[in-house]
C-alpha cells in the first residue's frame, strides 16, 4: 500500500518536472514548478522529514514560486516575452541528452552499489543531544553541532540581499508595484496576517522539540510581509531605510556576537556556555526569524523595484 | 468499529472524488469565472469531507480542533483567492464564454 | 523497494531532467527552473541515499538539506535580480549565442 | 593552547564582522573601518603562520564538538600558505580599490570584499565537505556580486554566465558529497579518509566532485565563462578574481586529490587532467594572442596559467615519490607566483586603461614613454608569467620540468615549452603596442602614483618569490594529514 503511494508520488514528481521543463508556455512552467514543490513536500513526509516538508512548501514552492511568478509578470508587462525564444541548436540538444543520460547512468550505478556506511552519525547525535540545549535533533544539528554552517548560510542570505542592493543606485526608491485596492482582501488581511504571525511564532517555538525552527518561521513571516506588500501596505515605506537594514542584519549580528563572545570567554568559536545553550539558541532563532522574514521580503522587493537607467558609460570610471 | 471504518472510507473517497470533479471542471469549463466556481466549491467540500473522515481516526480534541482550523483557513484562503481572480478578470474585462463558442485559454497564455 | 530507494531514484530522475534542461534551454528563466530541479533532485538523493545506508531517519542529513534549500532560494533570488537587470538593459531573456556554456 | 590566542576564529570573525559593520555605518566611515580590519587580518595571518611553523598543524573544533559530529577547522602548512597569500593579495587589491573607486562604489565594495575574504579563509581552513559547499556558495555570491557591480552591459552578461556556471559546479559538488555521505556516513575529511574504500559509489562521487570543481576553476574546455567575467569586471575585482577566487576551487580539488589518494586509484583521470591542462595552456595562450582588449589578454592568460597548475596532477604519481613532491612544490609555487603576478598585471593594466580611457590595445601607443613605472610593473609580472629567471614563475616551471624528466613523462615538457613561447608572444605583443608612437591624441589622464606603486609592489613580490622560494616550499611540506597522504 505504502509502496503504491510512493510509486504514485514518484511518477507524479517526474511527470510534473518534465512538464515544467518542456512546456511551451513559460507561465505553465512556473506553475508546474510550484506544483512540484508541493508534491515534493508530500515526498519529504514519506521520507520521514517533516522539517524539510515544511521548508520545501514554504521556501522551495512558496517563496521561490512567488519570486518566479513576479519576475514573469514583470517581463510580460514590459512586453515581448516569447518573441526571442528561438529553438536551441541541434548540437546543444545532443550535448544535453548525452550529459543527462551519462549523469543518470553514473548515479544509478553509484546508488545500486552502496556500501554499508562505516560511521553512524545519528548515534553520535543521540548521544550528544542532552548537552545541546534542545530536544529536537535537527535544531540541535543546525544551531549547535553544525552551527558554523548555519552562520555561513545566513551570511549567504545577507549577501544575496547585499548584491541586490548594490545593483540599485538609489536605495530610497519605491518599487513600482501598485497595491491591490480590493476591499475584501484588506478585510481578510486583518484576520490572515495575525494568524500567520501566530503560526510563525508557533513554528519557532516548536523548533526546540518538534519539527519547525527559525527558517520555516522566517519563511512564514516573509509570506505575511509579502502578502501585506502585495496588498499595498509597504513595510519598507513604514520603516526607515536604516531600520530596515538593521532588521536585515539583526539575525546575523546576534549570531556572530554570540559566537564571538564564547571566544572572548576562552572557549572555541560558537560554543555555548554550560547550561545556557537552550536560551541562547532561542535568542539566536528569534533574531534569525525576524531577519529571514525581512531578507526574503527584501529579495522580493529588490527584484521588484524598477531597474535604474544604466549608469555613466565607461565601466572603469574613477 | 468496522462500521466506523466503512463510514470513514466513504467520507474519504467521496472527498477525493470531489477533488477529481473539481479538477475536471477546471480543465473542461469554458471561462475563468466558471472555472473558479468549479475549483473553489469542489475543493472546499472535498477537503471538508476528508477532514470529517479523518477526525475519528485517532480521536483527540486537540487534533480535531487543528483539523477544523485547517479547513477554516483553507476555505478562507480559497474564497479570497477565488474572489481576487474574478475581480482581476473583471477589471481586465475577460469575457464570459459565449454559450457555444471556443474556450478562450486564459490559463495557458 | 523501500521508500528511501524510490525517492533516491526520483532524485536521480530530477537531476537528469534538470541537467538536460539546463544545457538545452537558452531562456534564462527556464534554465533557472532547471537548476532548481537539479537542486531538488540532489536534496532527494541526499536524504534518500543516506537513510537507505543508515537504515534509520537521519537527522543530520535532513538538517543539511534545510541549509541547502535556503542557499538555493538565495541563488534563485540573486539570479532573478541579475536577469531583470539584463532584461531591462537589453530587452532580452537570453544571453548572446556565441558559445554559451 | 589558549583559545583566545589562536588566530583561527579571528580569521573568520573579523571579515564577517567587517561585512556587517561596513553595511551599517555611513559611506565615508567604511574605508577607515576597513583599513583597521585589513591590519588585523594581516596580523592574524602572520600569527597563524608563526604558530603553524612552530607547533605544526592545528585542529580547531568549532562549537567544541569533535569532528565527525561537529565541524573541525584545520590549519596545516598548505592552508597557512594560502591564508597568507590571500591576506597579502587582498590587502593590496583593497588599498587599490580604495583609491580607484568613488565613494558610493567603495561603500558597496567593502561588504562584498569582506564576505569574499571570509569565504576564502573559511575554505582554506575547512576540513568538512559540506562546510566547503557552503563556503563555495558564499564565495560565488560575493564574486558574482563584485563582477555585477560594475553595472554595465558586459559585466552583467559576464556575471550571469559566471553565476550559472558556478551554480552548476557547486550542485555537482554537493551531489558528490551526498554520495560520499551515503557511502560512509560522515562529512569530515579526516574520517572520510580513514574509512575510504574505492567502491563504485566513491568513484562516481569523486568524478562528480572533480567535475564540479573543474567547472568552477574554469579548466579548459569549461573556461568560457572566465574571460568575460575577469576581463569585464572593475580592475581591483579582476585582480581579486584571477589571483584568489579561482584558486579556492582548485585548492579543494587538490585536497580531495591527495587526501583521498585519488592519484593512486584513478591514474587515467590524472592523465586526463594533464591533457586538459595542456589544452588550456595552448588554447589560452593562443586566444590571448588574438585579443584586442588589454584586460582580455590578461584574462585569457589566466586560462593558460590554470593549465600550468593542472599539470601538477599527472605528475603526482604513486610510482615516483621524488617527482611527485617536486610537482607538488612546483604547482604550489606556480599558484603563488600567479596570484601575485596576475594581480599585479591586472592592476597595471587597469592603470594603463585609466590613462588612455580606452580598453583596447591600439590606444596604448606611447604609454611606455608616458608611464614607464607602470609598464615596468606590467613587465615584471610578465617575466614571472613567462617563467623567465629570476622569478617565482621560473622556479615553478623548473620544478615542473624536472618532475616531468624524473617521472619520464617527457610530453609535458613539450607543452611547457610551447606554453612559455606563447606567453612570451602575447606579453611582448602588448609591449609592442606601448612602444608605438602615433600622432594620435597625446592627452592622457594621470593616475595617482600610489595606485601605480601598489601594482608594482605585487609584481615585485612575484619576482622576489624567485629568491625566497624555499620558504613557501618548507611551509607546504610541514607534516600533517595532507603530507602523509602524499606519495
Amino acid at each position: 500500500m505504502n509502496l503504491l503511494i510512493d510509486l504514485t508520488l514518484l511518477t507524479g514528481i517526474l511527470a510534473i518536472a518534465a512538464t515544467s521543463l518542456l512546456s511551451r508556455s513559460l507561465f505553465q512552467s512556473v506553475i508546474f514548478f510550484i506544483l512540484l514543490g508541493l508534491t515534493l513536500a508530500l515526498g519529504w513526509i514519506r521520507l520521514g522529514a517533516p522539517d524539510i516538508a515544511l521548508a520545501e512548501a514554504a521556501i522551495g514552492a512558496g517563496i521561490t514560486g512567488v519570486l518566479l511568478l513576479d519576475t514573469l509578470g514583470h517581463l510580460k508587462k514590459t512586453g515581448k516575452l516569447d518573441k526571442d525564444e528561438h529553438r536551441p541548436s541541434y548540437p546543444r540538444l545532443l550535448l544535453a541528452i548525452l550529459s543527462s543520460v551519462t549523469l543518470v547512468v553514473l548515479l544509478l550505478w553509484a546508488v545500486f552499489h552502496q556500501p554499508t556506511p562505516a560511521i553512524q552519525l545519528h548515534l553520535l547525535v543521540e548521544e550528544a543531544l542532552p548537552d545541546s540545549g534542545v530536544s529536537h535533533q535537527i535544531t540541535a544539528v543546525l544551531l549547535n553541532f553544525r552551527s558554523y554552517d548555519t552562520l555561513l548560510e545566513v551570511g549567504v542570505l545577507v549577501l544575496a540581499v547585499l548584491v541586490g542592493l548594490a545593483l540599485q543606485t538609489d536605495q530610497h526608491q519605491q518599487d513600482s508595484l501598485p497595491g491591490l485596492p480590493n476591499p475584501l482582501l484588506h478585510a481578510c488581511l486583518t484576520l490572515l496576517v495575525p494568524a500567520m504571525l501566530i503560526t510563525s511564532m508557533y513554528l519557532l517555538w516548536a523548533g526546540s522539540d518538534r519539527p519547525g525552527g527559525a527558517f520555516q518561521a522566517g519563511a512564514m513571516l516573509a509570506a505575511a510581509f509579502i502578502l501585506l506588500h502585495l496588498s499595498g501596505i509597504k513595510l519598507s515605506a513604514q520603516l526607515s531605510h536604516r531600520m530596515m537594514q538593521f532588521g536585515l542584519l539583526l539575525g546575523f549580528t546576534v549570531f556572530l556576537v554570540v559566537a564571538t563572545s564564547s571566544v572572548i570567554g576562552g572557549r572555541p568559536l560558537l560554543a555555548y556556555p554550560d547550561g545556557g545553550a537552550g536560551l541562547l539558541i532561542l535568542l539566536i532563532e528569534l533574531a534569525l526569524t525576524l531577519s529571514i522574514g525581512l531578507i526574503l521580503l527584501s529579495l522580493f522587493t529588490i527584484a521588484n523595484s524598477p531597474p535604474l537607467s544604466s549608469r555613466s558609460g565607461g565601466s572603469n570610471g574613477h | 468499529m468496522t462500521a466506523l471504518v466503512i463510514l470513514q472510507s466513504l467520507l474519504l473517497i467521496s472527498g477525493a472524488l470531489m477533488f477529481v470533479v473539481g479538477s475536471i471542471g477546471l480543465l473542461r469549463f469554458p471561462d475563468t469565472y466558471t472555472r473558479i466556481h468549479a475549483l473553489t466549491k469542489a475543493d472546499n467540500v472535498g477537503l471538508g469531507l476528508i477532514i470529517i473522515g479523518l477526525i475519528p481516526a485517532n480521536f483527540s480534541l486537540l487534533v480535531t480542533l487543528k483539523l477544523l482550523l485547517i479547513w477554516l483557513l483553507v476555505m478562507l484562503a480559497s474564497a479570497l483567492s477565488g474572489h481576487l481572480v474574478a475581480w482581476e478578470a473583471r477589471a481586465k474585462q475577460v469575457p464570459l464564454a459565449p454559450s457555444e463558442g471556443e474556450s478562450n485559454d486564459e490559463l495557458t497564455d | 523497494m523501500d521508500t528511501n530507494l524510490i525517492f533516491t531514484l526520483g532524485g536521480i530522475g530530477l537531476c537528469g531532467l534538470g541537467l538536460f534542461g539546463f544545457i538545452y534551454h537558452c531562456h534564462l528563466l527556464r534554465r533557472l527552473i532547471a537548476f532548481n530541479l537539479i537542486g531538488n533532485g540532489t536534496f532527494l538523493i541526499m536524504v534518500g541515499f543516506a537513510q537507505r545506508g543508515q537504515g534509520v531517519t537521519d537527522h543530520v542529513i535532513q538538517a543539511l538539506v534545510l541549509t541547502g534549500i535556503v542557499v538555493a532560494v538565495s541563488a534563485t533570488a540573486l539570479a532573478l535580480v541579475l536577469i531583470r537587470r539584463w532584461f531591462h538593459l537589453k530587452g532580452s531573456t537570453q544571453l548572446p549565442e556565441d558559445d554559451a556554456s | 593552547m589558549n583559545m583566545i590566542l589562536s588566530p583561527i576564529p579571528w580569521l573568520l570573525v573579523i571579515p564577517l564582522a567587517g561585512a556587517v559593520l561596513t553595511m551599517l555605518i555611513p559611506l565615508n566611515w567604511r574605508s577607515p573601518a576597513s583599513m583597521f580590519g585589513l591590519l588585523t587580518q594581516l596580523l592574524a595571518s602572520l600569527l597563524l603562520g608563526y604558530q603553524v611553523s612552530q607547533y605544526g598543524t592545528q585542529i580547531y573544533a568549532m562549537a567544541d564538538w569533535q569532528a565527525p559530529l561537529g565541524i573541525a577547522l584545520r590549519a596545516d602548512g598548505l592552508a597557512t600558505l594560502f591564508i597568507l597569500m590571500s591576506s597579502l593579495v587582498a590587502t593590496a587589491c583593497a588599498l587599490y580599490a580604495h583609491l580607484y573607486l568613488n565613494l558610493t562604489k567603495r561603500g558597496h565594495f567593502w561588504p562584498l570584499l569582506w564576505f569574499l575574504w571570509a569565504s576564502l579563509n573559511g575554505i582554506w581552513l575547512a576540513a568538512d565537505t559540506f562546510n566547503l559547499y557552503v563556503g563555495l556558495e558564499l564565495l560565488t555570491f560575493a564574486a558574482v556580486g563584485l563582477v555585477a557591480f560594475a553595472s554595465d552591459e558586459r559585466s552583467l552578461e559576464a556575471s550571469i554566465r559566471y553565476l550559472y556556471a558556478a551554480l552548476l559546479g557547486s550542485m555537482a559538488y554537493l551531489l558528490g558529497v551526498a554520495l560520499l555521505y551515503g557511502a560512509q556516513g560522515t562529512l569530515a575529511m579526516d574520517s572520510l579518509a580513514e574509512t575510504w574504500h574505492w567502491g563504485p559509489t566513491n568513484q562516481v562521487a569523486i568524478t562528480l566532485i572533480l567535475g564540479g570543481l573543474l567547472l568552477k576553476t574554469a579548466v579548459f574546455p569549461m573556461h568560457t565563462w572566465l574571460p568575460p567575467a575577469h576581463g569585464g569586471a572593475l580592475t581591483p575585482v579582476s585582480a581579486l578574481l584571477s589571483a584568489l577566487v579561482i584558486k579556492a576551487s582548485f585548492y579543494i580539488l587538490l585536497r580531495f586529490w591527495v587526501e583521498f589518494e585519488v592519484y593512486r586509484h584513478l591514474p587515467s583521470l590524472s592523465q586526463l587532467l594533464g591533457v586538459l591542462g595542456a589544452g588550456a595552456i595552448i588554447w589560452g595562450g593562443w586566444m590571448a594572442l588574438k585579443q584586442t582588449h588589454l584586460k582580455m589578454v590578461v584574462a585569457y592568460s589566466t586560462v593558460a596559467q590554470i593549465g600550468y597548475i593542472s599539470l601538477m596532477f599527472p605528475l603526482l604519481t604513486a610510482e615516483n615519490s621524488e617527482a611527485s613532491l617536486m610537482a607538488y612544490h612546483g604547482g604550489i609555487l606556480m599558484l603563488l607566483a600567479h596570484a601575485f603576478a596576475k594581480a599585479g598585471m591586472f592592476l597595471a593594466a587597469g592603470n594603463l586603461i585609466y590613462c588612455t580611457g580606452k580598453p583596447d590595445l591600439a590606444s596604448l601607443a606611447g604609454m611606455s614613454r608616458y608611464r614607464p613605472l607602470n609598464i615596468f610593473a606590467f613587465g615584471l609580472a610578465g617575466v614571472s608569467l613567462m617563467g623567465l629567471p629570476p622569478s617565482g614563475g621560473f622556479n615553478a616551471k623548473w620544478l615542473l620540468l624536472q618532475s616531468s624528466f624524473l617521472s619520464g613523462q617527457w610530453w609535458w615538457i613539450v607543452v611547457l615549452l610551447i606554453g612559455s613561447l606563447l606567453s612570451a608572444a602575447y606579453i611582448f605583443r602588448v609591449f609592442a603596442y606601448t612602444y608605438q608612437e602615433t600622432e594620435a591624441t597625446d592627452s592622457f589622464r594621470r593616475p595617482p602614483i600610489t595606485i601605480e606603486l601598489i601594482a608594482l609592489c605585487l609584481s615585485v613580490a612575484s619576482i622576489l618569490l624567485g629568491f625566497l622560494s624555499i620558504w613557501p616550499v618548507n611551509v607546504v611540506s610541514l607534516p600533517g594529514p595532507f603530507m602523509e597522504a602524499m606519495p
